[in-house]
């Protein structure tokens, strides 16, 4: 139970840290580890929601197949976690290449430079 | 189980101060291996949570070739950008 | 019917395959991608076509070989197949359209297009919730990646903003993903239990899920991101944007909104409508055709949502509804965008490059009526069953809101349009043929369309209305000689005059004579243009079509659709004139907005019944009645521009041609007359705060009468005094309908006529006159009488008649005029109308003096007169005039019987040619007689007398004993009235002007510093998005606290 | 404190909020949900694999996994077509930060090859033990990540990679259309027998699904990284 | 011919000797009064039969132009005005033989025909291409709509208070006493005809139009010889045919020729009077003049009936 409470504040706590960052830091860079933060996170969050207290991890190598119902964690949010960093991965790595690509274009990774296009 | 509670609590500090240092870091390649050390903690969080495939991923991805890819672009920005000054207002048009 | 799977693996599977290609083949590449596209919309189209014709049932496709919730699942019905298709479909025609692009940018970013197109479809189809995130994310994605294909460089901002605030909106999303499943058990959307709107628990995910897929729908304000990105991205690309995703988004949403009950149905309509009217009113302050295309888009898929939030008053015409909107914004957005690669600069006035090519016109133009909801096309039935829906559950706030937003959205796009007939284009339109045709396929779809939602309405089909089609016609007989297509539009209109006047009362059969047999009098006059006069006889015969659909129409929706009809093709007619632009806007507004009350009238008055007939008026509950006798009453009103609702009138008649002038004037007022007609006969006196509203009208009658004609009176363009005149004119008729009583009625359809006539003749003499002299101001000309005698015979004629002065027929109205005031208790508005008349009297003397009378110029003084085409109708309207003048029991007996019908009473007698009344008589042959012999006698006297009198020089004149320096400048014209206007000048002060103008300038002013807010940073946007989320949190949580 | 960090620390003070009534409002289950019961009890029979998670993964949500990779496929691509339109200037290549010495690069050379095995057999063995197919990509594409950091100069093949990702997502995609024809729907499993449960050649398609997104994992981190280190595109 | 119920042949010579008396004793009493004037104003004056020679001085004048259709057929307006406004109303109630052709119309078409004349003679001055007479006309105008205003009320008035607008059933209904008037059953209508009577006489403080003490300015500037001859034929006729309306709606109509000419002439003197003492009125002042009084009386006149 305390290790489920652990782990989601953990997770909402780095969700608000990883977008305080990502909404002060002017930085492109910086903003975008600071998503990388909060995605993070977010993961830490689905485990943590999914986690059932005591229970295992959901393989069924040691664990017999008719037991698995009362002895494994719940597999779902675990499968969902996969998916969202790999995700999360190819967004971080888009805009990564975007940031290349705007300092390429004006030589400069402020954000607030971007602001040609407005009203 | 007060053991894992422990080893997860002290595990969710010293992530918390991981991304602290990410946040308040003046230099961007130690945001960028404090962000990358966050997951790394996370992946180890992953494993008392009974999530080995997660934590796997988390680790081989979230920390290891996210971090890689941010260190390969500073690189490419730190050789463009050590260029002359006057490239920076290229492309400005 | 294959399976829909196979939309997402064919789009997955071409995308793969694209990177087995051979590196050097980007055209094979290409085709591969055409034909997977291509494949993903047949399958989409069949299975649409499936479903509606019912050869397929809807399927539930499951994955893995397990049910759902286990696994995931997918849906195909027959909304998600009609989606699919528009998404599919546009990704197709995009393609087609970005060939270039991609070609030049490689198979990758075709990679990218196809799984953009495939995870759309995806979002539509899939029943999962985590599956609804993992295709939201491919769109993120892909569309980041298909921003890139715009050589515009700050498109690379744009699309790194999009990033930012996808990120922040997929972390709301997951967080309420995962609750969300926590709560339920299951990631099935079906699963979703129906939830009260708390913020506890597992409402509280849902609301983030909610508000997730709200954001991504592009909610004001936290929506610079998407404007950034329409401004700046491939124009193909900004129309799968707008089109494809903004319909699977919007889709997504109500997917979910569906599922999580009633009570969130608040949070969609209040988003929904804040958004409509913020976008809209934001476009108004834009210069910029792709930023305010976004903003349009943004403003038609928060209209969507709000629909979404009606879902409990809709039931089951939700899809009918939303879809129809969806599927108008989508067709003319991507149209819109399309043919904005056409364009090469990218001001709206740059637009003005498409008049290069007529066809690119008509598509601009459909594209414009297919989003402002115009009939025939789709938007148009969802606008009319939403309206109704909505007043009939007493949300008027909400219907006031849309309405109002609606009316700006078609006040900007009009303005655009107007901006791209009337301004000059400084670059050509660009040469692309894949373009053209692309846009052409649009606009073709778009007409499609409008079938398909007509046969659905349960109304009738619109597009297949035969004056309708006869309008239409004319567009492709564009390439014919425009005396050939007069001929044919004259025909058009007396054939459909003669098919159509069976069994009409006397009354509908006035306007159906004046309108119809009219309108094809006055196309007489249309026979001196030379050339083609392309884009002249669509809109003439789109405005004579909606008056004769408007005289037979049964049913509020025919009444309406009628309605809508006349008033855009006369938009389009008074467009053409030459400076017409901001006057034609103004017209294009004001109808639009009367239109509008017309609308939410029948609706409340139907009370949500879609069919209700126009005689069902007299029968509606006494708590609406009155409202609805407002709302019409406005509707009506400011089609005949009574004072306050008329400024757009002057500018758009005098401005006008010469032929749509006297037709825009002689004609088309009579529609909001014939409205009133109808509205008083089948509602007659309402009561509203202990106010005969009746009496109402009456004022504002008289009001205009008397008003029109003093400003009328202080005019110096003659055409605009002829539109003063007809504010004045139209004024009497108000006023005598509202009088509701026999010889008021009597009067107002005199005035119809007579209105008709007079007005329609000088409105053809000062036209031919203008081309003559090639100006409108009055104190420029002078002395025509000898250049122009027929010309100035009919305007004699004219303003005699209209004067009221005996013998002519002016005079018959104001004889029935006092005997019906003699029938009312009615004191105080009589005032006003005494005085009018002989205020009219002023302004006709000046028209006829300062044009024809007086010095000539020395400039003028070799005009001839006008064209034969242009005099010949106006020697029928003389003769007219003047055998009406003799008898007008010719026409008004029968008229009067029945309105004697209405009454119950008959004041007049006929007995033989004299009519007598209660209060005295009228003998028009006798006066006549009298006139006729004494000014004979008089005239045979001074002939006598003086038979050897020699013609001088006009400027052979006294002057004081003294020659005149210059003859030009004794021609005493300007200023005509300088001592009235010293004494009435007050009246002159534009208040309404000044009303309307202020309204314009706070929306303007609103709209230009709201929109400051969008600072391009994209850090802010993202700062607003969550304090977008955090307002609607809450407000939502204020108003439960006040809830509860 | 300038308005520019205050209006964020307040929104997100707001936010928490409302994370905390989530927080507050969590009420952990103390049995399965249905559905993660109905993986506990039926996985083994469905599909016959010891890894719940990768059952679901490759099978349940299969969907969700091949939009997975498609989000890579597409990152893939465009971080290419991004960088293919910024040639950097010419020079000397490389992360420009991290030495390559000597010693690195004959560790590489003899690494590297244990790295690829290691990520071979963590996709291999995805339905048995933790990790799969994103790991096992993951794996290899750090393998040559190391080559690239010992070799700079080292050049992949585009155009092969390229080809490993394209064949691999389309077969991805027509097993899943067999599993339309042969079996229960679109990716399932059960195209292949289910064999022995416990065994590497057991659970169905899985393992051959697991090494297909093994593969294309790898190969598009592998082109992501080389597109974001190599100073050229080969186009 | 059913259009003439009422026409006898007979009518045409009784109508032409009622034209002929009106005219001459317009004659007569225009001079008259213009005499009384100059006698007030200390001055000689005319003979009384100046009127007559200067209608044959005009006519045997042999200087004729004409500026044009208009400008020569604006007299014949002007007097066909005259003529028929007088043909139109009954002058002697009682008397078959006077009733003239007022069969043909009633009140509306005496207030309407009145601008017959009216709007000739502003479109041949027009054409004349005099800008003083252009001047004229639009003074005239000016004026004429507020002028008018109290009178309308005032008719609207009566016609509401004997519920017709035959004038015959109007006269008929102030028979028998003094008191039976229209100016004393309703004096409110009364007092706000009067202002329209006063207003549109041409005269002063109204006779801004005509100007006679400058120089020539006016509608008629222009106009000479038998054109004037006949304008100047209306400008006797016209004023007594409007008295006539007046008499006949407010002040009991006349029941013989000797009442017909004592109030005609008692009524022209009153603005004759009003003209001798008081000084002209620019054309925005008699405008605001008729706002400020002539239509409050007319209000009050058609709210209290």
């Amino acid at each position: 139970m305390i290790l489920i409470q652990i782990a989601m504040l953990l997770g909402f706590a780095l969700i608000l840290l990883g977008l305080y960052g990502a909404l002060t830091n002017r930085d492109i860079i910086r903003m975008i580890v600071s998503f990388t933060i909060a995605d993070t996170g977010v993961n830490v969050v689905l485990v943590s929601v999914g986690y059932l207290t005591g229970r295992e991890a959901p393989i069924l190598d040691t664990i017999p197949v008719a037991d698995a119902a009362a002895r494994i964690t719940d597999p779902v949010p675990q499968a969902l976690v996969l998916t969202a960093i790999v995700i999360g991965l190819g967004v971080t790595a888009l805009m990564l290449a975007y940031a290349y690509r705007l300092f390429r274009a004006r030589g400069s990774l402020d954000i607030s430079d971007y602001t040609e296009l407005k009203w | 189980m007060t053991f894992l509670t422990l080893m997860a609590a002290v595990l969710a500090l010293a992530t918390l101060g991981a991304a602290l240092i990410a946040l308040l870091t003046r230099s961007t390649v130690v945001a960028v291996l404090a962000a990358g050390l966050v997951s790394l903690f996370a992946s180890v969080l992953f494993l008392i949570l009974a999530a080995p495939d997660v934590a796997m991923t988390e680790a081989a991805i979230g920390s290891g070739l996210t971090t890689f890819l941010f260190f390969f672009v500073l690189g490419r920005l730190r050789r463009e950008g050590a260029k002359p000054q006057g490239t920076k207002m290229e492309g400005s048009k | 019917m294959v399976s829909p799977l196979l939309i997402l693996a064919a789009g997955l599977g071409a995308a793969f395959l694209l990177g087995l290609l051979r590196q050097t083949s980007e055209r094979a590449a290409f085709y591969v991608t055409i034909a997977a596209l291509g494949f993903m919309g047949f399958i989409a189209l069949s299975w649409t076509v499936g479903l509606a014709l019912g050869d397929a049932l809807p399927v539930m496709i499951t994955t893995a070989g397990t049910a759902p919730p286990f696994a995931i699942n997918l849906f195909m019905g027959g909304m998600e197949a009609a989606l699919i298709s528009v998404v599919t479909l546009t990704g197709l025609l995009s393609a087609f359209y970005m060939r270039k692009d991609l070609l030049r940018l490689g198979r990758r970013v075709m990679a990218v297009l196809l799984v953009l197109i495939m995870a759309l479809s995806g979002l539509i189809m899939t029943r999962d919730l985590f599956n609804l995130f993992v295709f939201i994310e491919l769109i993120v994605i892909a569309s980041a990646g298909l921003i890139l294909l715009s050589r515009d460089t700050r498109a690379l901002g744009a699309g790194f903003k999009y990033l930012v605030v996808s990120q922040v909106i997929s972390i709301l999303l997951l967080v309420g993903v995962i609750f969300t499943y926590h709560a339920n058990g299951s990631l099935n959307i079906d699963d979703i239990p129906a939830r009260p709107m708390v913020f506890t628990g597992a409402s509280l995910a849902i609301f983030l899920v909610l508000i997730a897929l709200v954001l991504e729908l592009k909610p004001f304000p936290a929506n610079g991101w998407a404007l950034d990105i329409y401004e700046s991205a491939h124009p193909g690309f900004s129309a799968i944007f707008s089109a494809a995703s903004g319909t699977a988004a919007a889709f997504a949403a109500f997917k979910l909104f569906d599922v999580a009950g009633p009570a969130w149905l608040p949070l969609a309509t209040g988003i929904g409508i804040v958004t409509f009217v913020g976008a809209n009113l934001l476009a108004l302050a834009q210069s910029h055709d792709r930023r305010l295309l976004g903003y349009s888009s943004v403003g038609q898929i928060g209209l969507v949502l709000m629909v979404i939030g009606q879902a409990d008053i809709l039931g089951a015409t939700l899809p009918y509804v939303a879809g129809g909107i969806l599927i108008s914004h989508a067709v003319a957005k991507s149209g819109l965008f399309w043919l904005s690669g056409l364009v090469k600069g990218r001001e709206l006035s740059d637009w003005a490059a498409l008049r290069d090519n007529p066809v690119l016109i008509v598509a601009f133009a459909t594209f414009i009526a297919m989003l402002t909801g115009l009939p025939p096309f789709p938007a148009f039935y969802a606008k009319w069953a939403l309206v109704h829906a909505l007043m009939a559950n007493g949300a008027f706030a909400l219907t006031a809101a849309f309405l109002i937003a609606a009316l700006i959205e078609a006040a900007v796009l009009f303005r655009w349009f107007g901006m791209a007939i009337k301004r000059e284009s400084r670059r050509a339109v660009v040469v692309n043929l894949t373009y053209e045709a692309v846009v052409l396929l649009a606009m073709g779809t778009s007409f499609v369309l409008s079938w398909i939602w007509g046969a659905a309405s349960g109304q009738e089909n619109l597009i297949t209305l035969v004056p309708l089609l006869f309008a239409l016609l004319f567009l492709p007989l564009d390439i014919f000689p425009a005396k050939a297509k007069n001929l044919l539009a004259i025909a058009g209109l007396v054939v459909w005059f003669a098919l159509s006047f069976h069994g009409l009362d006397p009354i509908r059969l006035v306007f159906l004579i004046i309108m119809v047999l009219g309108g094809a009098l006055l196309l007489l006059a249309s026979f001196h243009a030379e050339g083609r006069r392309m884009g002249f006889y669509t809109p003439a015969m789109l405005m004579f079509a909606g008056m004769a659909l408007l005289i037979t129409s049964e049913t509020s929706f025919q009444f309406f659709a009628a309605w809508e009809f006349l008033t855009v093709g006369s938009y389009f007619l008074i467009l053409r004139g030459h400076d017409s632009e901001p006057h034609a806007l103004s017209y294009i507004v004001f109808s639009l907005g009367g239109a509008f009350a017309l609308l939410a009238g029948f609706a409340l008055a139907s009370g949500g019944k879609f069919t209700f007939f126009v005689s069902e008026l007299s029968e509606i509950a006494p708590q609406v009645a009155p409202y609805v006798f407002v709302l019409l009453a406005i509707g009506f009103l400011t089609k005949t521009a009574v004072m306050g609702l008329h400024i757009w009138l002057p500018g758009a008649h005098a401005e006008a041609e010469t032929d749509v002038s006297p037709m825009v004037s002689g004609i088309l007022l009579k529609a909001g007359l014939f409205g009133l007609f109808i509205l008083l006969l089948e509602m007659g006196h309402q009561t509203l705060y202990g106010i005969d509203l009746t009496v109402v009208l009456v004022w504002l009658g008289a009001l205009s009468a008397f008003v029109g004609a003093v400003l009328a009176a202080f005019q110096e363009d003659a055409k605009r005094l002829l539109a003063y005149s007809s504010i004045s004119q139209m004024g009497y008729a108000v006023f005598g309908l509202a009088l509701m009583n026999h010889l008021g009625w009597l009067l107002a359809l005199m005035f119809a006529i007579n209105h008709f006539v007079y007005k329609s003749m000088l409105f053809l003499a000062v036209g031919g006159v203008k081309e003559r002299t090639h100006t409108k101001l009055m104190y420029k000309m002078g002395g025509l009488i000898t250049l122009m005698p027929y010309t100035f015979v009919s305007v004699l004629v004219g303003i005699i008649a209209m004067s009221g002065v005996p013998p002519l027929s002016g005079f018959g109205g104001r004889w029935i005029f006092y005997n019906a005031i003699m029938s009312t208790d009615l004191r105080l508005p009589m005032i006003l109308v005494f005085m009018s008349g002989p205020v009219g009297f002023l302004y006709l003397f000046r028209l006829i003096h300062s044009i024809f009378l007086g010095q000539p110029k020395d400039e003028l003084r070799m005009v001839k007169e006008a064209p034969f085409w242009i005099v010949a109708p106006q020697m029928l309207f003389v003769a007219f005039l003047i055998a009406f003048a003799a008898l007008p029991g010719m026409i008004l007996r029968r008229v009067d019987g029945y309105i004697g019908q209405i009454f119950g009473d008959q004041p007049l007698t006929w007995s033989g040619r004299i009519v007598d009344s209660q209060f005295g008589t009228w003998n028009p042959v006798a006066i006549w007689g009298v006139i006729a012999v004494v000014f004979i006698t008089i005239l045979l006297l001074l002939i006598w007398m003086n038979h050897n009198a020699q013609r001088v020089k006009q400027f052979n004149i006294v002057f004081s004993a003294e020659r005149p320096f210059k003859p030009q400048t004794t021609h005493f014209a300007w200023n005509f009235f300088a001592p009235y206007r010293k004494a009435m000048g007050f009246l002159e002060a534009p208040i309404a002007t000044g009303f309307w103008t202020g309204v314009s300038n706070a929306l303007h002013g609103t709209a230009e510093f709201t929109r400051k807010f969008y600072t391009g940073n994209g850090q802010t946007y993202a700062v607003q998005l969550l304090l977008f989320v955090v307002a609607v949190y809450l407000i939502v949580l204020g108003s439960m606290g006040g809830a509860s | 404190m300038t308005t520019r960090t205050a209006i964020p620390l307040v929104l997100l003070a707001l936010l928490g909020t409302a994370f905390f009534t989530l927080f507050a409002g969590y009420v952990p289950d103390a049995e399965l949900n249905r559905t993660a019961a109905y993986y506990a009890n039926q996985t083994v029979a469905e599909t016959g694999a010891q890894n719940v998670v990768t059952a679901i993964i490759v099978t349940y949500r299969g969907l969700d996994t091949l939009g997975e990779v498609t989000v890579l496929f597409l990152t893939a691509a465009i971080v290419g077509l991004v960088l293919a339109h910024s040639k950097a200037p010419k020079g000397r290549s490389g992360s420009g930060f991290l030495p390559s010495g000597e010693l690195l690069t004959t560790g590489t050379r003899m690494l590297v090859p244990v790295i690829l095995l290691f990520g071979a057999y963590v996709f291999v063995n995805g339905h048995l033990t933790p990790g799969g197919g994103f790991q096992g990509g993951a794996i290899v594409a750090s393998g040559l990540l190391l080559m690239l950091l010992a070799d700079p100069a080292e050049r992949f093949s585009h155009g092969l990679i390229s080809r490993i990702e394209s064949s691999a997502g389309l077969t991805y995609v027509i097993l899943g259309l067999l599993g339309m024809i042969l079996a229960g729907g679109f990716l399932d499993n059960r195209i292949l027998p289910l064999g022995t449960f416990g065994s590497i050649l057991s659970a169905g398609a899985i393992p051959l699904i697991y090494i297909l997104i093994g593969l294309k994992v790898g190969a598009e981190f592998s082109s992501i990284l080389t597109s974001l280190e190599e100073t050229e595109d080969a186009e | 011919m059913s259009s003439f119920p009422n026409f006898a042949w007979g009518q045409v010579p009784l109508a032409l000797l009622t034209l002929f008396i009106v005219i001459n004793y317009g004659m007569i009493m225009t001079a008259l009064v213009r005499k009384i004037g100059a006698r007030v104003g200390g001055r000689y004056g005319i003979p009384i039969w100046q009127n007559y020679i200067d209608l044959l001085k005009n006519i045997a004048l042999r200087s004729k132009i004409s500026h044009g259709v208009m400008y020569y057929l604006a007299p014949v307006f002007r007097l066909t005005g005259g003529v028929g406004l007088l043909l139109f109303v009954p002058t002697i109630y009682g008397s078959d033989w006077h009733q003239n052709f007022s069969y043909a119309g009633d009140l509306i078409l005496a207030l309407y025909f009145v601008f017959f004349g009216t709007l000739g003679m502003a479109l041949g001055a027009g054409e004349s291409g005099h800008p003083h007479s252009a001047i004229g006309v639009s003074r005239g105008l000016s004026q004429v709509t507020m002028a008018e205003l109290p009178l309308a009320l005032g008719v609207y008035a009566i016609s509401l208070q004997y519920q017709t607008l035959d004038i015959t059933q109007i006269v008929a209904a102030q028979q028998g006493s003094i008191f039976n008037w229209t100016l004393f059953t309703n004096p409110l209508a009364t007092i706000a005809a009067m202002f329209a009577f006063v207003g549109t006489m041409m005269r002063s403080p109204f006779d801004v139009v005509i100007a006679p003490q400058e120089i020539p300015i006016g509608p008629p500037t222009e106009y000479h010889s038998s054109y004037l001859a006949l304008m100047q034929t209306n400008r006797v006729l016209f004023p007594v045919a409007k008295t006539v309306i007046y008499m006949n709606l407010f002040f009991g109509g006349a029941t013989n020729w000797a009442e017909f000419a004592i109030k005609v002439f008692v009524l022209y003197m009153l603005t004759a009077v009003i003209g001798v003492v008081h000084p002209r009125f620019r054309v925005e002042q008699s405008i605001r003049f008729f706002l400020k009084w002539g239509l409050p009386v007319g209000v009050l006149a058609i709210l209290t009936v």
